[in-house]
């Protein structure tokens, strides 16, 4: 099996690094309000007056606030696979950040609960003619 | 004396920092009358839109017993997914009654937008700009999902979230779901239950898409969508509309209508930040890294987003809670309507699942949510469902829900959320 | 003494078929304050349409020095081209500013969406329901014809006109233009002059998108786009944004501000039937056959659709046509301007050629016509543009608008027409 | 050359009918308010109650409103030819009905002017694969 190439499937969301991934993020210098997607036109704070926030890397491991299993096809844009496998989605708590973040859930579903421990990875979203799209996950930590 | 419009003692005290003391301000002042509602039956009729608001429209106009050309004021909700003619709902639902010459809005947000096309209205009637105003909400929708329209549009929140996370709407309800079953003990058994309840309000209301009634067992046995909720938890999408006739309380006095059910709050409400809850159709929530104290998922103490909607319409018409006699929440899912329960204050946080247990919700208990059966037997229409809402809190309060009446019924409330940050919620009393 | 809502004598004043009284009823209590306005320019800038929102909006909060957790209400002006985040300009905007649990509105009227949204907030302040409200109007547009959205709709009339017409935009304002030439004698140069005179007026103007001189010849040089108009009679669209700070005008004394520019009247007008004049995107005009005397293309003294509306305005603010100092009118094309001339009361039917040409509606002129060098320089940026016309005489009435300011200028109205049957018209005073 | 197969394209606006077409509305039998094109939910005339209006044909023969000549391609969904040749587009007001009522110009445009007396014609919109895709039109009548 050959390896295909990556491809990022947006732009800027995350680091494609293999063993440390991280969603990246904005953070106001000001407050200290984090942002995610990283896509801000100003701090989200409204008593804040900040326009220019940071770049910064979001932790890569945090809790699950909630989940679900999918188990129908979504409509496009989605690209779902043929045939059809139910696929986990979770809402992520990230203590320092103090935010819920979402990403599907990569690899086998046990263990997954409120409250479990989870970590980013980068998984395979979809494949086509242009390689391998991927995208950021959550998976329950060992 | 002659009118102060906005100066003086009166807009002094409508400050949103001290929202409290407005309807003390306004007296019956802030109220106005609900003189006619209408709508045209909610199913898949594969009509255009507009046919189904002039239907509305008219059965509203008949039942104030107000004739066409003495609307000043029309206010549309408008729908999205159909292409223009649904952008523009007051002007086409106007010329299609008959160009009358009225002024004219449209009003859009998301789920919401009904609300704000009677929070757009009451506002003109209560300036004194205009005496009556029709507000009419009308939608076709597709099959299946709800879903972004079509291309490929990265810069479109709602659009990738399909894209990069298969996140469907039933996604979220599902995370609320889960949360309500981890922190309260609820079960797929209560979820169930919602809809076995709303299944029956629902059979006597010929509005009403499905009018069956529904065991726990069937919603158990129906393919789970996404878990735990099963497809029998989930709303439909259907055509329909619903209209009002908004008026000045006088001009009800005028045509002989000394107690008509009155709209005595409405708000369309943002989020405070920090939003600690996840909401479609966003990726994060916003962050609480700022606040210090405040935690991501909510804090004790502080109103949640959801928790704020309601408030803010009691507030405005001097009730609490504790006054609400009927109810209409937005149960796109079964379990959404149990977080309505505690968001709108019947409850506390986790008791939603002994109320309805107990029966205090359903049709006979002391305050029956849903009674017009609800989503679970209309299916949704976006712009025309806030609207529908108080169409039946106003035949509830009138005492005429024949079939479904809920018994000396004086202060009803409604409650919804739209995509974007769109809370709603509207206070009829009589 | 308490406030009387919409009850008691004022509203009995406020019936449709006698909007004359309405101002004498509300007096300066039917106004609202103009506390801050602010733009970002108009150009091609590449943008999402929020980041002009935000940019516009902190410049009308400074310039009103009010800060944004005071807004307790938000008007979006919607637009439809881009996406769901155009569909909800209010709480898209709201929440980039950062959520502040304001009320949220968002409104559309296709050119009209943004006099819409003002009309929306003044109403909210003058019932008392707010004292500071923030309108916003931001886009982006596409680059040439605006064009329909894609897919087969055969039940849109404004696909169906590109499909079986190829009935553009510019093929409509060719219809009235070629109007004034055979009934009034206007000619291309005539046309042109209306160009030239509005690119020397936006000379000045640091939020114009096109700062540059043109003669008649360049205009007539120029390719025919819609016979007879040129493209350089003819505007192009922009990216672009434009907001206000309206207030009661009791905040406005609060801080201090006695004597602030006002919002005296806005008219959001439907036609009335039957609307004879054929606007876009109709395949036809109304029948008059049911009215007897009435005759296609427009009776003599029955009020046309464009008529109507500044006529509605004017009425609220308890002004006419010969108080105006100033104005902003929608030139789509050149030859349009004209037709406003006449539609705003500037002159009668068939005189504003000679208005043009004598030089009165040129600034230093007896009431200069777009000052701010109008659609010809900034290109239309649909929600936004008829907030920037508010903008401008807001400007102009403050004596402020540096390099173009009209002399002594105390009344100022805006007018421009949407698609669908949005007419919309601002009163401005001080 | 072959007689290719004509398709209306757009259903029940008019009829085929080679020597007198006609434009197909709507007439309320109540008020004797005409619509077009026949799509009304109910008749446009605020004051009339009624909602059946009757199928009608509408005038043949009217007066140019006014005109115009279209020098470049409108945008899909207009079916422009390959090279784009000037099309003109007439407001045409209809005696009886007392409306305006839209239509590509058909023919030579000698003689098109404010006032001018034309008549209905169906003429080529487009063609393509399925056939001949025609449509109304008016055209300067001799
Ligand atoms: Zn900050
Ligand atoms: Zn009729």
């Amino acid at each position: 099996m050959t390896t295909r190439q990556q491809v990022a499937e947006v732009e800027g969301w995350f680091t494609l690094d293999g063993a440390e991934p991280r969603l990246l993020g904005l953070r106001c210098p000001d407050c200290g309000t984090y942002v995610f997607p990283p896509r801000a036109i100003a701090c989200p704070n409204p008593e804040c007056p900040a326009t220019e926030l940071e770049s910064v890397e979001l932790s890569r491991r945090g809790t699950v606030w909630s989940y679900t299993v999918n188990h129908y096809a979504p409509p496009e844009p989605y690209v779902a696979p043929d045939p059809f496998e139910p696929y986990a989605v979770a809402a992520v708590e990230l203590a320092d950040e103090k935010m819920i973040v979402l990403g599907q859930v990569a690899g086998p579903l046990d263990g997954l609960a409120v409250g479990a421990p989870v970590e980013l990875v980068i998984d395979t979203l979809y494949e086509d003619d242009e390689g391998e799209h991927v995208v950021w996950k959550w998976q329950v930590a060992s | 004396m002659s009118r102060q419009g906005p100066s003086g003692q009166a807009s002094g005290l409508a400050r949103r920092h001290s929202p409290g003391s407005l309807a003390l301000a306004l007296g019956s002042g802030g109220q106005v009358a609900v003189l006619g509602v209408g709508m045209h039956p909610w199913g898949k009729w594969g009509a255009n839109f507009a046919e189904y608001g002039v239907v509305a429209a008219r059965a509203a106009l008949d039942d104030a017993g107000v004739s066409w050309s003495e609307v000043q004021f029309v206010a549309g909700g408008e729908t999205v997914r159909n292409g223009y003619p649904g952008y523009v709902a007051g002007s086409t639902i106007a010329q299609a009654l008959g160009w009358n010459g009225a002024q004219v809005s449209t009003s859009y947000g998301a789920c919401a937008s009904g609300s704000m096309a009677i929070d757009v209205a009451r506002a003109r009637i209560l300036a004194g700009l205009c005496d009556v105003a029709l507000v009419v909400g009308a939608d076709t929708t597709p099959k299946g999902f709800l879903a972004p329209t079509k291309g490929e549009r990265g810069d479109d929140p709602d659009w990738l979230r399909f894209r990069l996370l298969g996140a469907t709407n039933p996604t979220y309800f599902a995370f609320y779901a889960r949360r309500r079953m981890e922190l309260f003990g609820a079960t797929p058994e209560d979820f169930a239950l919602v809809k076995v309840k709303n299944a029956r309000h629902g059979l006597a209301n010929p509005m009403a898409r499905y009018r069956k009634e529904v065991t726990v067992e069937e919603v158990l046995e129906s393919p789970i969508v996404s878990d735990p909720l099963h497809l029998l938890d989930i709303c439909a999408t259907s055509d329909g509309a619903a209209a009002l006739v908004l008026t000045s309380l006088e001009f009800a006095r005028r045509r002989g209508i000394a107690d008509p059910v009155r709209v005595a709050g409405v708000a369309v409400v943002t989020p405070s930040f920090p939003n600690a809850v996840i909401d479609m159709p966003n990726f994060a929530t916003d962050s609480a890294a700022a606040g210090g104290a405040a935690a991501a998922g909510g804090t004790p103490g502080r109103l949640s987003f959801r928790d704020s909607i309601a408030r803010a319409a009691y507030e405005q018409a001097g009730v609490g809670p504790e006054d609400v006699d009927v109810a209409e929440v937005y149960d796109l899912s079964t379990a959404l309507e149990l977080d309505w329960y505690e968001n709108i204050g019947l409850c506390a946080p986790g008791e939603a699942e002994k109320l309805l247990r107990d029966g205090v919700t359903t049709l006979g208990g002391r305050v029956p949510v849903n009674p017009s059966g609800g989503l679970a037997c209309f299916g949704e229409a976006v712009p025309a469902q806030a609207i529908a809402q108080v169409c039946e809190l106003t035949w509830q309060l009138r005492g005429s829900a024949s079939g479904r009446q809920v018994e000396r019924a004086r202060v009803g409330v409604t409650a919804n959320q739209g995509l974007f940050g769109h809370g709603s919620s509207v206070v009829l009393t009589r």
